[in-house]
């Protein structure tokens, strides 16, 4: 399978008033034609920001380094007016929150037809009927009505369909959605979900799913990886990582996560607090809250390596068996 | 009226209704935030409330406490009318009864260091206590929560989500109440830190034998933590029941398409499973539907259920469910 | 959106008749009276004059018959210039002030807004910082402190432009009042307009177009102005109001025939009939030019509209 | 918690210890510490003192009051030997000491008005936000009309009834100048109102009225403090404005706005009689507007 989106060691640095923050850190994975990929982390661990650098959407202080291939282009450090051939087109993001991500003073229709315009050099009217069929396939009812509509008009669920729309209109080789559907009540999350998979899946698009919740990931992605300040600590398929987590943090964000079908008696989270990505701990950065952690960890941060010489890959000292019965 | 012993609290077809005025000239009309609500909190239990956003949940949550004052109705605390109490008097029964809330930060006085935080519901509620009382309560409801008591003179700003909410629980804590209302105590927090919290909630409640009213959109967490669960639809109970029956038999449609729209963190599972896929999204509360509220979204509706609304039925064991159809759905259901 | 204009148009009407009410009373109310001079004047000749000037009639009977009269568009006689009517006073000076603040809102309005939006796509770059010092000077020296050193400099040190005075069609009379006129709304307007543009440049909505690969100049265009001009039109307002200052202070210093120096003279000489006129003329210019402002407003944020 | 145990004495030890443990850092402290980082902040700081003490000592050490007349030195330059380090206006009286006194009264009229402005101000803002409703509908509607209103035309006729007296004018002034003060307090407590901390005082017994003094005031300091530093500058110049009209403080008292006036007309022939107020005044305001604007990034970080 070809790999529509390679990326090697992309660094995200943040100039605050007194320092310089890294967000990400040699971040490096590759992303194949229509495979959905979960990138799993709680808030600081840099999963958004690694993709807002690759979609050159950082703050302005942010700054990126490395590289992000998508075919034969590299998106980091190209200038905005160049990367707007791609963005839209080729690579389209979808945001957290609906209700602030949608222009509130354009009619939703505008704001869709656009794209089109742009990338497609579409006249308005013929984007405008191509507008509303995308409309009724992401499950608008009265796609005519809604499309003279302003955002404010339209409830949360109906507003990132809105999104998804504008995001596959020019049916882009890579879609990421940042926390799509943390907004969301269940019962329309459980609908947005089935949507991304079945759009996806008619439009040969790559999914990045960028979420904290592992639950969202069972459901949809084939592969995932986990991120812990800046950094991937552990990759491979949503099966390997569930039934058989390699990194201790992958073990304890998945022993935190309560489960519906099952009520366990107690959770077993993981000690302390997710670090401040101004005070990195040295070392293996997870090492303070880590159950399995030795000297080395303290002092010496461990690389992301293969696992059974196979595809997945983590980043941890500790070479024994991560056994329930053996955390502490 | 028959009390039972074991019942702490017990709702009576509660309302609340919030006036919605635009200006200052147009005439307010009517929300229906909660309506014809009735149930038990028994001493010990904890009672999960599960709902999406606008079903009244807070609002349910907000009207035990009496901070919001129901329109209709009784809640009774101990066999006790607490819903007409003026002030001065609710204020004697506030120390058995306190809340947790949602956003660990916004829930915090920022001018305030934790120690007055933590104090404050005792200055008020328990005048006896001195100032050196004061700080040995607050000092040990620090500890019982997990905050070093090296902290006390800290303010908010310094401290993260989690410890945030710990702040929070000690404060729910020092008066020493019978029942705690957690509104949402972890939807803002991390997974990791969710974890503890959780676990800390029913540490806590073991200890100091409390009994828990814990309203929460993740259906998850509330199973995680309820011996009991009470699920709403705009507005209305449509089903009660026992954590166990309920998840294994929902009896309410709307149950059944919540629990399967509840995110799984297991793969192969996950793949599994086919969604009840609810039609549409919660219809504004300003103009509910006729009938059964929740029939618009129902693939189970018939005329029926637009005519008139479902009675609040008791089924086997004491559970409950508001459903014209639930009898032949349970029986489709088990084939 | 018509009926919400005509909606505003009808809740304006009691603002003006109550502000009426509001300033005859205090200055019917108030101590002393046009006619307290040095010497006291004979008791027969007062009551003649009260009674030229209708102030001899019950409170409430003097109100009626004002507000009959601004209706008919009589303001009454100016107490202190005997032979001028308020409305012939006012119908003098009203014009030139009208095109003094006019030009001026619209100068000030254009270059603010120009000079904001690019101070804010420069942002933290020179033409920021720079734009950011020259804003600041018109808003830290008062007007009529910078309209005193304009005119030693540029009216009797370099000689470049008349020191005051108007006669019709000396437009190079104009030019030094307009400008300092226009300099501190131009300021407001500027900061403001660099605020917003900041502030919505960096919303997530402008992050989603973006992401569309739109282009600078379409996001700008399309989804930057719009809501960027909130703020700003909401202030034009209270604008017009400093404006009005500005154009008190402007007409003193520069010696201009507008109704700003006639109504300092009126206040100081306590000439009740004229303040009380051009207050009102005021007060409708100032809410008839507001409520456009609303319009606008309900025009560039669409949620205004259903309130 | 189950009551006080056997753990008693040692708690009680413990407890006392703890009264000395570390102070955490107030979100004041914290604000304090930014604007102290703040050296355009800081250096207007120290002019600002520097101004008043002169404004308020410098009088008593100068050679010349300001209304004594020197007969020698009518519309004399700067003369450091007869200590006129300003110069004399056309009736010889010192430009220095006239100044000094201008500055005086523009600073009092400046903190009486911003006071009455912040007094009603809050107290009208937190009497609408508080109660909300209709109340709050209709005291906020009154404030959009006011503010629709020309202002100043409000203070000419406040003048006109006052007459000269220059305390009742500025307490006249203060009255009209309190409407953004209100808006403010009113949005922050509808804000604040709907915090979290709000409700858990209810829960925890808290009456109205502790509810208003300890949870919502006190978190009103920030916006308070802000506008107050914004109000003194807008009053200065309002007064100044109105002297120079000849409308404000009337001879022999003096502010900084009468010296403008008397001193504009003569610019050409007596530089200084120009300058020296001037200077002063655009002085004061410039430092005010770094002090409020650094207040403002200090108390709201926000953006940073």
């Amino acid at each position: 399978m070809t790999n529509v989106l390679v990326v090697d060691d992309l660094d995200v640095t943040f100039a605050l008033h007194q320092a310089e923050v890294k967000a990400v850190s040699d971040l490096s994975f590759s992303l194949a034609a229509g495979e959905t990929m979960a990138v799993v982390g709680e808030s600081g661990s840099g999963k958004s920001q690694a993709f807002l650098a690759i979609m050159g959407l950082l703050a302005r202080n942010g700054r990126a380094a490395g590289r992000a291939m998508l075919g034969e282009v590299d998106l980091i450090g190209m200038p905005g007016d160049r990367l707007d051939a791609y963005r839209g087109k080729d690579i389209a993001m979808i945001f957290q929150d609906p209700m602030t991500s949608l222009n509130p003073s354009l009619k939703v229709r505008t704001q869709l037809a656009e794209v089109l315009v742009r990338h497609q050099g579409f006249a308005p009217d013929k984007a405008g009927r191509a507008v509303i069929e995308m409309l009724e396939r992401v499950g608008i009812p009265e796609p005519v009505k809604r499309a003279s509509a302003y955002p404010h008009e339209l409830s949360g669920g109906m507003r990132q369909r809105v999104m998804i729309a504008m995001a596959l209109l020019c049916r882009p080789k890579i879609l990421i959605a940042d926390e799509p559907t943390t907004a969301l009540d269940v019962t329309v999350q459980a609908q947005m979900l089935e949507l991304f998979k079945t759009l996806t899946d008619e439009f040969g698009t790559a999914l990045v799913l960028i979420t904290h919740d592992l639950g969202v990931v069972a459901g949809v992605a084939d592969r995932m990886m986990v991120m812990y300040g800046g950094r991937c600590v552990e990759t491979g398929t949503v099966d390997e990582l569930f039934y058989d987590p390699r990194h201790p943090y992958t073990l304890g964000l998945l022993h935190s996560t309560p489960h519906v079908a099952k009520r366990a008696q107690r959770l077993d989270p993981i000690q302390g607090l997710p670090p401040s990505l101004e005070r990195l701990p040295s070392g293996c950065a997870f090492h303070p809250r880590c159950a399995f952690r030795f000297e080395t960890c303290f002092a010496e941060r461990p690389q992301l390596l293969p696992v059974d010489g196979g595809a997945r890959g983590r980043a941890c000292w500790y070479q024994g068996s991560l056994k329930h019965e053996e955390v502490a | 009226m028959l009390e039972h012993n074991d019942d702490l609290l017990r709702i009576e077809n509660l309302s609340k209704f919030f006036s919605v005025s635009s200006g200052l000239f147009t005439r307010p009309f009517q929300l229906k935030a909660l309506q014809d609500i009735s149930f038990t909190v028994k001493r010990g239990e904890t009672l999960g409330i599960v709902g999406e956003s606008g079903c009244g949940k807070s609002t349910l949550g907000r009207c035990i406490l009496q901070l919001l004052s129901p329109d209709e109705g009784r809640v009774l605390w101990l066999g006790e009318d607490i819903a007409r109490l003026p002030e001065e008097q609710m204020r004697l029964r506030r120390r058995d009864l306190q809340i947790i809330f949602q956003d660990p930060l916004a829930s915090l006085n920022p001018r305030m260091t934790v120690g007055e935080i933590i104090a404050d519901p005792l200055r008020t509620l328990m005048p006896e206590v001195d100032a050196k009382g004061r700080r040995e309560r607050v000092i040990k409801a620090m500890e019982a929560v997990g905050l070093l008591p090296e902290m006390i003179n800290r303010y908010p700003h310094e401290f993260s989500g989690g410890q945030a909410q710990r702040i929070g629980i000690a404060r729910a804590l020092i008066t020493e109440p019978k029942l705690i209302v957690c509104d949402e105590p972890v939807s803002a927090l991390d997974v990791s830190v969710q974890a503890q919290i959780v676990n800390l909630l029913s540490d806590l409640k073991q200890q100091f034998g409390l009994t828990l009213v814990f309203i929460s959109h993740n259906l998850s967490v509330v199973r995680h933590v309820s011996d009991r669960i009470l699920v709403l639809y705009l507005g209305r109970v449509v089903e009660l029941a026992s954590g166990d029956d309920l998840y294994a038999d929902p009896r309410h449609p709307y149950t059944r398409a919540l629990l399967t729209a509840v995110p799984i963190p297991d793969p192969r599972r996950a793949r599994q499973r086919t969604i009840d896929g609810l039609v549409g999204e919660i219809p504004s509360p300003i103009n509910p539907p006729s009938g059964c509220t929740f029939r618009t979204r129902c693939r189970h509706a018939v005329a029926l259920c637009a005519d008139k609304r479902p009675p609040l039925e008791t089924v086997d064991g004491g559970r409950l469910v508001a459903c014209h159809r639930w009898r032949e759905l349970a029986v489709t259901a088990a084939q | 959106m018509l009926g919400y204009a005509l909606r505003r148009v009808l809740s304006a009407i009691p603002i003006v008749f109550i502000t009426i009410a509001v300033c005859f009373f205090i200055l019917r109310l108030a101590p002393g009276g046009p006619f307290d001079g040095e010497r006291a004047l004979p008791p027969d000749v007062l009551r003649n004059l009260r009674e030229y000037y209708n102030l001899d009639k019950p409170l409430p009977l003097q109100f009626v018959d004002y507000i009959l009269g601004v209706l008919r568009g009589d303001f009454g006689p100016s107490m202190v210039m005997r032979d001028f009517s308020v409305a012939r006073l006012i119908s003098i000076g009203l014009p030139f002030t009208l095109m003094l603040g006019f030009a001026a809102f619209a100068i000030g309005t254009a270059a603010g807004l120009i000079a904001g939006a690019l101070a804010a796509f420069y942002q933290n770059k020179w033409p920021d910082y720079l734009l950011v010092f020259v804003v600041l000077i018109p808003l830290v020296i008062p007007n009529f402190l910078m309209a005193n050193l304009a005119q030693l400099v540029f009216g009797v040190y370099l000689r470049w432009l008349p020191v005051g005075g108007y006669q019709p069609g000396a437009i190079l009379n104009l030019v030094m009042p307009v400008l300092i006129l226009s300099m501190p709304h131009g300021a407001r307007v500027a900061r403001l307009t660099r605020g917003s543009m900041i502030e919505v440049l960096g919303t997530n909505y402008v992050r989603t177009a973006r992401s569309k690969g739109l282009g600078t100049r379409l996001i700008l265009a399309r989804h930057a102005i719009k809501p960027a001009l909130i703020p700003v039109v909401s202030y034009l307002g209270p604008g017009l109001s400093y404006l009005l200052t500005g154009s008190l202070v402007v007409e003193q210093v520069f010696a201009l025939p507008g109704i700003g120096k006639y109504f300092i003279t009126a206040a100081l000489n306590r000439d009740y009939g004229l303040v009380l006129g051009t207050t009102i003329l005021y007060v409708f210019i100032i809410l008839a030019l507001n409520l456009l402002v609303d319009i606008v407003y309900a025009w560039l944020d669409p949620k205004v509209r259903y309130r | 918690m189950a009551g006080l145990t056997g753990k008693d004495a040692v708690l009680s030890a413990y407890a006392e210890a703890l009264a000395n443990a570390p102070k955490g850092r107030s979100l004041t402290q914290d604000a304090l510490r930014r604007l102290v980082n703040n050296k355009a902040a800081l250096v207007s700081i120290f002019i600002l003192v520097a101004i008043v003490l002169f404004a308020l000592v410098g009088p008593y050490l100068l050679p010349w009051s300001f209304d004594k007349i020197d007969w020698a030195g009518i519309r004399k330059p700067p003369d450091w030997e007869k200590g006129h380090y300003f110069g004399t206006d056309q009736n010889g009286r010192d430009m220095l000491a006239r100044t000094l006194q201008g500055t005086q009264m523009s600073l009092i009229v400046a903190a009486v008005a911003t006071a009455v402005s912040v007094v009603i101000g809050v107290v009208y803002g937190a009497i609408a936000g508080y109660f909300g409703g209709r109340v709050d509908a209709l005291m906020m509607r009154f404030v959009d009309i006011m503010y629709a209103l020309p202002y100043i035309l409000f203070v000419i006729i406040l003048v006109v009834i006052f007459g000269r007296s220059p305390v009742l004018l500025f307490v006249g002034i203060g009255f009209l100048e309190w409407l953004t003060m209100a808006r403010i307090v009113r949005g922050q407590t509808l804000t604040l109102k709907q915090r979290e901390f709000i409700e858990a005082a209810k829960a925890g017994g808290a009456g109205p009225f502790t509810i208003i003094f300890r949870h919502i005031l006190p978190n009103l300091t920030g916006p308070v403090v802000i506008y107050a530093t914004l109000t003194i500058p807008e009053i200065i110049v309002t007064e100044s404005f109105l002297s120079y009209l000849g409308l404000g403080v009337q001879e022999p008292q003096t502010s900084l706005g009468t010296l403008i006036s008397f001193g504009a007309p003569v610019a050409e022939a007596l530089p200084w009689m120009l300058y020296t107020p001037a200077f002063i005044l655009v002085l004061m305001l410039v430092c005010l507007s770094y002090v409020g604007d650094g207040l403002r990034d200090a108390l709201d970080p926000k953006d940073r």
